[in-house]
């Protein structure tokens, strides 16, 4: 173990420069995919908020009585699609018209505005069909005169989270990909550029084992140090950037999965290596 | 300790380099491997220590049958063996003492006796003061005498040597032949390809001589294209 | 030069693996880069639409006479700052609450809505202090009763274009430099991968140039079959996210230029390795 | 042709090399140079190519002062010399051809004569039928013969070699000998460090020795100490 420890580190002060160049191709890559992680996860983070106003409207008969009334609610909150409802009196209606139109505030009266339900659809129950069925649902009370819940903004979120997760898969599936290919073959080029000393080192006793061993020590110390250096970066641009918009940095068990996954891919790609090389000659 | 039977050895493209090569070297033995250049005596070596693998005929080294060994066997197997390459290869990212003791270290040999060895060997090999430069840092004879330190350290049963003497002076090929001839006395078998036909003609040891692949004169057997293996 | 050619399609075959990475290092690099131009190319033609919605809206009083408004209306569209003035009458006003109100509309009548007079901002004047002064001036007139133009909007607009142009600017320049630094340690493990092919080369009477030609002809190629590929990869990807939201492709002479740019980087990658690398020995 | 006055050579660490060697080689001469491993025969040769710069003493070699020539004028000076190296120095990615050729190529010789030129030379060293081998598929002597071809395709003005015998046995030996013999018949000054004295001694040809990097001996000049350059 101490043997292998030392060459481990023999080699890297024998080639720095391939085994910076390894740790700054991991690092990269792994910025590359953790940047638009960070981008991802912060998409979603405002996507959802405004997938919460997500609401149906349900405008009521003016002769409907608060008892009814209350009751259609608790029985509306009580679907599984329904995060809420709440009852929303001619009053408020009011008020809010008020609240809302600013310069013609002046020209509205009680009389002329419904009462009506609001209901907040669930997460999970957003995409369009789901709100469908459940405005129909809420519009089969008698007492309701009409049902409203922008159909056009729901289809129009549903569209874009349908593109955003489906571009997010195939970009982050993409960097990932293109990450773990370079890695390989950075790594199999510091293979390549050993291979008279690892022939050598057979040919004196060797086994493959003891050629191998400081190699995968190396790939795992070269991930994680690409890895580290990857979120040093991630969290350089997340502060620079957040300077200005107000945004949400990846949580620790995040972080660390990365580093952990830098250090399984320089292992991994190491061990891919040194084992087609070994096999080979 | 080594025996051939048969041996043919094609390389793609060039055609054979042996062709039906069959001998026999004993425990303890002492032989020189002579012929001239692209005879095959190179060939015959790297056969022994499984660089290269047989296109026909039946390989036996320490008792291992070349044909079936596997991974961690051959290690094993170079172990038993000290090997001196006609190219040297030496690792050029270490000094000659780490050279040394690198073929100590894969047998897992302890720490502290590894030193003393190497520092011994250096010594034999008249290179005391130069164990800490690097290969590229040594002359042509230099580094062939590390090579050799290198196949001698391990205390090894046969001693493969490809012109370990090519690149050596008079007095220090006479210092190495010593050298050979004490470990040879102490057990170790020697199998020696070599051009050096003063040197073969001073010593009374055995001689194996090549011609284009084939052996074409050994002087423990004097029908040597009869087949000795049957 | 038939002979570096040869040497340089040579080396190409004798190190496939290393002419590869290069490659895909600098597509990868040209790539991220490309990528993000794309993103920003596209956000600044949204943000484009964005901007030209900035608007000044000039509330009229009811006794202004038709001429004097007129003739107010031409003086605006001469300012420097404004791009057009149009007059709104009060039964423009009316048709457009209606239209924008929806379920409101029959309580409006065109008593009470007062006409105006609207106002575009030329590009490049949009920004806070310019729209102020701007409408600080309209609001000197004396038959305006009131100048609105969301201050706030205006503000958050500036801000956000502030901002991303911030982040477009850092990262942009961080893409390069890594990817400058990535392309050129590439390069010098080739170089260094032939150290001793070179000095070999040299001792047996190959002048500098000799040497180095081949290698800047096959920095320039890696160069730009790396630029050639990271286009390809653009193209699919925008292809592919394009599907779902309109976007915009650069245009051919930024992809041309991108090529070139991938072949200047190779070549200068090569020069300065070769360069250095002669230079020590 | 080639001259050296009071040169010492230190390598780092190492100590000198080479202390106060003067000589002079002229035009059309053959000289051995002999010595013991590690007395600095081929730092002497490598100083002459330029490969090392002394660190006292003045070199010229063809009329150049080595401490003032620069960047092309050094390739210049060595497509007019042929040089042997200890370790060959093939370039491993060409072929056995290619690498001759590749000395005329730098010159800028026309396409179509180095391909007689090198097949000429292969066959003078014996090796027609290797002319596409890579160096790997050589054996230790057909490559040191691929070395000297690729030394001589050029009729060099001086030819270095530095042990370019030391793979080889007797025949091929006297073959090689007889062509430099032939080169150096026809003009070319011959500088060639060995360790084979039986070569040495077969032939009458000018023989300086060295020894712990000064010069002991110079059969043209019975009190080699004293400085001849004064
Ligand atoms: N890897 C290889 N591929 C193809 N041919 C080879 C290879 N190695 C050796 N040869 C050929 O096989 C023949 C025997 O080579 P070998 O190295 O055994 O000769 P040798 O007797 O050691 O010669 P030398 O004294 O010159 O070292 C030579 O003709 C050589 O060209
Ligand atoms: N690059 C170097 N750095 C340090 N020391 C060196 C270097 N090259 C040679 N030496 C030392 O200089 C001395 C002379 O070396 P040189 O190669 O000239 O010997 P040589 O006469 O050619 O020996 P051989 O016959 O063994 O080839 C040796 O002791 C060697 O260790
Ligand atoms: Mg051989
Ligand atoms: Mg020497």
């Amino acid at each position: 173990m101490r043997l292998t420890l030392r060459e481990a580190v023999m080699s890297f002060a024998r080639a720095p420069l391939l085994s910076a160049l390894s740790i700054m191709m991991i690092a990269f890559s792994l910025y590359s995919f953790g940047l638009f992680g960070l981008v991802a996860l912060n998409f979603r983070q405002r996507f959802g908020a405004v997938e919460e106003r997500i609401e149906i409207e349900a405008f009521v008969d003016d002769s409907t009585n608060v008892e009814t009334l209350a009751n259609a609610v608790s029985e509306i909150a009580r679907f599984p699609e329904v995060a809420r409802a709440l009852p929303v009196t001619k009053d408020e209606a009011l008020e809010r018209a008020r609240r809302d139109m600013g310069e013609f505030k002046d020209v509205f009266d009680a009389s002329f505005l419904p009462a009506s339900i609001k209901v907040q659809v669930r997460e999970g129950f957003r995409d369009p069909a789901t709100v469908q069925r459940v405005a129909d649902r809420i519009a089969a009370y008698a007492f309701v005169d009409d049902v409203r819940y922008g159909a056009e903004f729901v289809e129009r979120l549903h569209d874009i989270r349908n593109v955003a997760t489906g571009t997010g898969i195939v970009l982050g599936i993409a960097f990932a990909a293109v990450a773990i290919i370079i890695i390989a073959a950075t790594i199999r080029i510091t293979v390549l550029a050993r291979a008279r000393e690892i022939s050598i080192m057979r040919l004196v006793g060797a086994t493959n084992g003891f050629v191998r061993r400081p190699f995968l020590l190396e790939g795992l110390a070269t991930g994680v140090l690409g890895g580290g250096l990857a979120l040093l970066l991630l969290w350089l641009s997340f502060a620079l950037i957040g300077r200005y918009i107000p945004l949400v940095f990846l949580e620790r068990p995040m972080a660390i999965g990365g580093i952990a996954f830098g250090g399984m891919i320089g292992l991994l790609g190491s061990a891919l290596s040194v084992w087609r090389h070994l096999r080979r000659i | 300790m080594i025996r051939f039977a048969h041996v043919t050895k094609e390389y793609p493209r060039t055609g054979a380099a042996l062709k039906d090569v069959s001998f026999r070297i004993a425990k303890g033995e002492f032989a020189f491997l002579t012929g001239p250049s692209g005879s095959g005596k190179s060939t015959i070596l790297k056969l022994i220590f499984l660089e290269e693998r047989p296109t026909a005929g039946e390989i036996r080294v320490a008792g291992m049958h070349a044909a079936k060994i596997r991974g961690k066997e051959i290690a094993l197997l170079r172990r038993k063996l000290g090997i001196v390459f006609q190219d040297f290869r030496l690792l050029e990212d270490r000094t000659a003492e780490d050279n040394i003791a690198f073929a100590l270290e894969v047998t897992g040999a302890p720490r502290d006796t590894i030193g003393t060895r190497v520092g011994r060997l250096l010594t034999q090999v008249g290179l005391a003061s130069k164990g800490t430069s690097y290969p590229k840092q040594l002359s042509g004879g230099e580094q062939q005498r590390i090579a050799i330190a290198r196949a001698l350290v391990n205390d090894p049963f046969v001693l493969i040597a490809d012109e370990p003497t090519g690149n050596l002076d008079d007095r220090a090929t006479r210092g190495i032949f010593q050298l050979l001839g004490d470990i040879n006395s102490s057990g170790t078998a020697v199998l020696m390809a070599t051009h050096d036909l003063e040197l073969v003609r001073r010593h009374e040891h055995r001689v194996i001589e090549m011609n284009r692949g084939q052996i074409v004169f050994d002087s423990t057997d004097p029908a040597p294209r009869a087949a000795q293996e049957r």
